[in-house]
């Protein structure tokens, strides 16, 4: 059975302390899944808070389009303004591809 | 005052470790433990405290613990306000900002306070066993009253990021090991702490010298941002601990401490936290720029207790116990 | 039975410490080790436990040794055949789950077993010194007869996996330090030891609560998962040690051990792995559910063994010791 | 030569654990401690040693440690000279790579120094407290010369590298924890020190027996590599260290240190650094193949030293103190 | 010398117990390097085992088409069913392209 | 405001010891950020020096496609001859793309 289609990668940096808060929007967002990498980093706007609280983390996320775009949503909304962040998405090929898209209504 | 005083606590292995870490951040060299074993170290020594603290506790009766736990009550309502106003004064900050740096002064510094302990320790000053308690007691309320003060001037108000930051202190490893260890030393007695008293207690000031190195490096850090920063806040971080500290100990005495006693109560109010208090502002009040209370907290007012406001706090008690 | 041994189990530091964790897990606050802090205490427990074994191993004769390491032998061929004959019995589990599940209850817990030496020694209660060795021993075989158990049942048979289950149970961190460390105390000697005494036997009861602090926080994360489990495996998990445990006590009587002795071997038998079982099982039979092994000697047999289980099975040799 | 010495020696928990470290490399098996406990570690053994030698300094005189300084510093600039030109005859390395070894073996390595004081002290036999000082100046000397004769024979000369290099060296962990533990240890003195004994002394051989584990499985790894190398460096990784040590003696005996203290100058002389001076030479020198240097130093010299060396200097320097 | 090229980067994130054997079928299928970082996620199957056994692992792979495509087929015949894994490919542009893609013939 | 465009991610594996320089020149080169996660690895070259002084640093840089260019010289130029690296670049799509592309003068 050969299940490859394409999917979205959505990688974001962020302050670890705002993990559960970013998670959770994730999940509400219909993401199905997702990969933590511990980081940390430099950037036009940082503040120099992360170096106390454990650092940054980098997830990555692989969604459908539509799941993508309210990701975005939500970093726009809640983040970006006040939190130290990084975003970036490209296409990515994957198999079983309905692991990551599964029509699953956002919770 | 008495530099004697002074120079006994610098020349203290813990507080040597701690300038050694400054230096090292002055120099650019990387003196930082692992993240990992930072952490690890943060909750040995909350859970050493806590250890402590409990089996001191057993020894103290309720009525005795009744009116200094009431005074730290009162003294952590009382200090983030104070702080707030003063900010007012002294600063051009926002009442966001304000309401930050009040909640980091109004909580405290578990670090200071162990080392106010080793101090008294090594100069044979007694102090009341139950100080542990007031400790963990005095890491909320400043946060909270902080909170509610910045709160007030905001204006939609962010619900969510206020429960997360309610949960962060009441279940963050600050109160939940201190607390902890204060129950399992109660329970366990001096008996159960006997065996392990060759870790939780014999290793305590070795392993307060190396996380204080760690602090320096960090500490060290912030100083270099202060450059940034105008007069006024420089000028908040000392003055307002010993203001604080003051007012400590005051409550200490009138609540029927001991001298040592009351100066740890000093030391409490005079401390800001810079690890609890952080997180539950980043998570309540996002708008506020934590670099200003990191470096005030940590790059003034830290040091400044550590090197010089120690000894400078059990000066003030020795002299206020002997008037009031 | 007596409450007063329970209680004395319980008001111990260790095991308060391993409750707040499972508070903590409750309330889903965080109060973790660091992994690499785990690691490295997983690490020093090993080689902590098995250098004071190799230095007790020098004062037996092989003889004296001879019996309970036979005796461990067996009881690691019987309780996995037997967990994986009762499962059938109480649950509805395939034969590879159960292969599994025989393969931790058939090797034992590291942790369980120091809690109990930590317990007789706040109980002035003797034990053989060799105790460490059959430890090393129980390890291995319970694991390779539950994966043979579970093999029995599969078609084609992974090869690659068995011979990395193999390696991994083998030459992992557990047998490799434990042995490694009995090789080691034994050389060294009594002089020798004195030296890192300091380090691997005053700190060990303190080192062995923050360890048990994080314990408490995976199990009491594990007991969470328990709700979807059905009525057969909480039965399992805690009626099987009892039987294990007094199988093991009965061998360690009959193989001429003292009372305190045969409680260890009980205790090893009636405990669970939860470290390196779980690693070999993974690779030998990785259509085996990991969460039903882990819930059940984590979440369920490792609390029980640790708050009950210990101070019961000291009753059970006591009682024993006066009919055999 | 005397066999018990080795035999008290290898029959050490220390040295034990290093060999047990290599028996697992040799195995495949994974033993090493997470890296951030890693770290960690040689943090405190730097800073351990450090204060140690900072509370010993203050009872030597200025007249008394001046002549060792000189000795040491002389022989910072010969060893690696030595090294460089004896590694022409004995190898056909190019000058870059002759350049890093003699910067290895002009250094030093504290764990090999570490194990000769745990050595000399279960021996019995005294030496000069300001050891950790003459440690602490001969880590830097011979790294600058080994690049200085690498950088000879370079072309362009790549400016960046070196002062990163020279950064990297003096302001690195290894020279920043010694000296300022020196500093630190001297402003305290034995009061201050009493409240960290129990760390910083009373776990130190404990410390050190995990860390060699860890060396172990390191130096195990290198000794796989040798295959791929000739002769000559293995050769020259034996027979150099003899040398260096025996000169290092000498030196010691002539600036009048006792046959203890001669001893641990002649261990300093005769290892090669492992941890300064392959970051230097990484960022100097990146024409150089890393793992020629590290093959010798870490895979041969190191072992060598803590299993026969250390011994073996003994011996040398009982004899030369009987000449001299 | 400009030697730039495509060449495909396939993400594996699996439980860390897995290490040895699939850093071996990477061997085996033809690649020539990859990169580890330590890792921590959340999926539809996950089964909670990584908590106790050092988490999962990251493993990033440059390489040929037909190297990532025998990389696949591992995956899909060896890991999919049975394990916790999550895989994507993307192309990326590389210098020293001979370096990800020599055809030395798979091990 | 919708600032959505693209940039070029490049991700750098290099041994730890070089991170100083490395970012050092990254900001000589006009990146305005980056974002480091540990990492360890095996590659064609490899010199088996990481394992003693700390692994290996993963390093992410989003930038524009010139400040790109500028980063695969310095790579050529400092790294690839002496030192263990690995290097590739893809194409990513970010909001706020002002953030990661300013015309801020090289330094
Ligand atoms: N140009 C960039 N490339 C890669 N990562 C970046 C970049 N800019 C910012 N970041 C990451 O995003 C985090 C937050 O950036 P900032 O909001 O500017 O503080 C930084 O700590 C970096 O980890
Ligand atoms: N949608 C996703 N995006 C990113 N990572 C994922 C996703 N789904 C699964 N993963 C990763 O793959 C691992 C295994 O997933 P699973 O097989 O569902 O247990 C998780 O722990 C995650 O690290
Ligand atoms: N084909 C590859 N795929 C992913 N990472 C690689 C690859 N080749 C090399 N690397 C990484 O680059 C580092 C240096 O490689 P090398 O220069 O060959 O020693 C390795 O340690 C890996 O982390
Ligand atoms: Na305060
Ligand atoms: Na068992
Ligand atoms: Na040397």
């Amino acid at each position: 059975m050969d299940t490859r289609g394409f999917v979205t990668c959505i990688t974001i940096v962020a302050e670890s302390i705002v993990e559960t808060r970013l998670l959770e929007g994730l999940s509400a967002s219909g993401a199905r899944g997702w990969t933590i990498t511990p980081a940390r980093g430099s950037g036009p706007k940082h503040q120099g808070m992360s170096e106390i609280e454990g650092g940054s983390i980098r997830v990555e996320v692989l969604a459908s389009a539509s799941v993508a775009d309210r990701i975005w949503q939500l970093l726009r909304e809640d983040y970006f303004t006040n939190y130290s962040i990084a975003a970036w998405e490209y296409p990515v090929q994957v198999d079983r591809a309905e692991r990551y898209c599964d029509p699953a209504p956002p919770r | 005052m008495s530099w004697d005083l002074v120079a006994t606590n610098i020349a203290s292995v813990p507080v040597l470790a701690f300038l050694l870490g400054v230096l090292a951040a002055g120099l650019k060299a990387d003196l930082r433990l692992p993240d990992a074993v930072y952490q690890a170290t943060s909750m040995y020594l909350l859970l050493a405290i806590g250890l402590k603290g409990g089996v001191a506790l057993r020894e103290s009766s309720l009525t005795e613990v009744a009116g200094p736990v009431a005074a730290t009550l009162v003294l952590g309502v009382i200090v983030p306000v104070l702080a707030f106003v003063i900010l007012r004064v002294l600063t051009r900050l926002g009442p966001v900002d304000r309401g930050a740096l009040a909640a980091h002064y109004g909580s405290t510094s578990l670090v200071t306070f162990t080392a106010a302990l080793v101090f008294l320790e090594a100069s044979n000053i007694s102090y009341e066993g139950y100080v542990a308690t007031l400790l963990t007691i005095l890491e909320i309320p400043g946060i909270l009253v902080g909170l509610l003060l910045a709160g007030r001037a905001m204006s939609g108000g962010n619900k969510r990021g206020w429960s997360e930051a309610l949960r962060e202190v009441l279940l963050g490893r600050s109160v939940l090991l201190l607390a902890g260890g204060l129950v399992i030393g109660y329970l366990a007695g001096p008996n159960g702490y006997a065996s392990v008293e060759p870790f939780f207690g014999g290793l305590f000031t070795g392993v307060l010298a190396l996380f204080l190195l760690e602090m320096g490096v960090l500490a060290g850090r912030r100083l270099g941002a202060l450059r940034e920063a105008g007069w006024g806040l420089p000028v908040f971080a000392i003055a307002f601990p010993i203001l604080a500290g003051t007012l400590g100990i005051i409550g200490g005495l009138v609540a029927g401490m001991s001298t040592g006693g009351a100066m740890v109560l000093g030391v409490l109010t005079a401390s800001a936290s810079y690890i609890a208090a952080p997180a539950a502002v980043r998570l309540a009040l996002p708008e506020a720029n934590p670099g200003i209370s990191l470096t005030a907290s940590l790059g003034i007012t830290f040091p400044f207790n550590l090197v010089i406001g120690i000894p400078l706090y059990l000066l003030i008690a020795e002299w206020l116990a002997g008037i009031l």
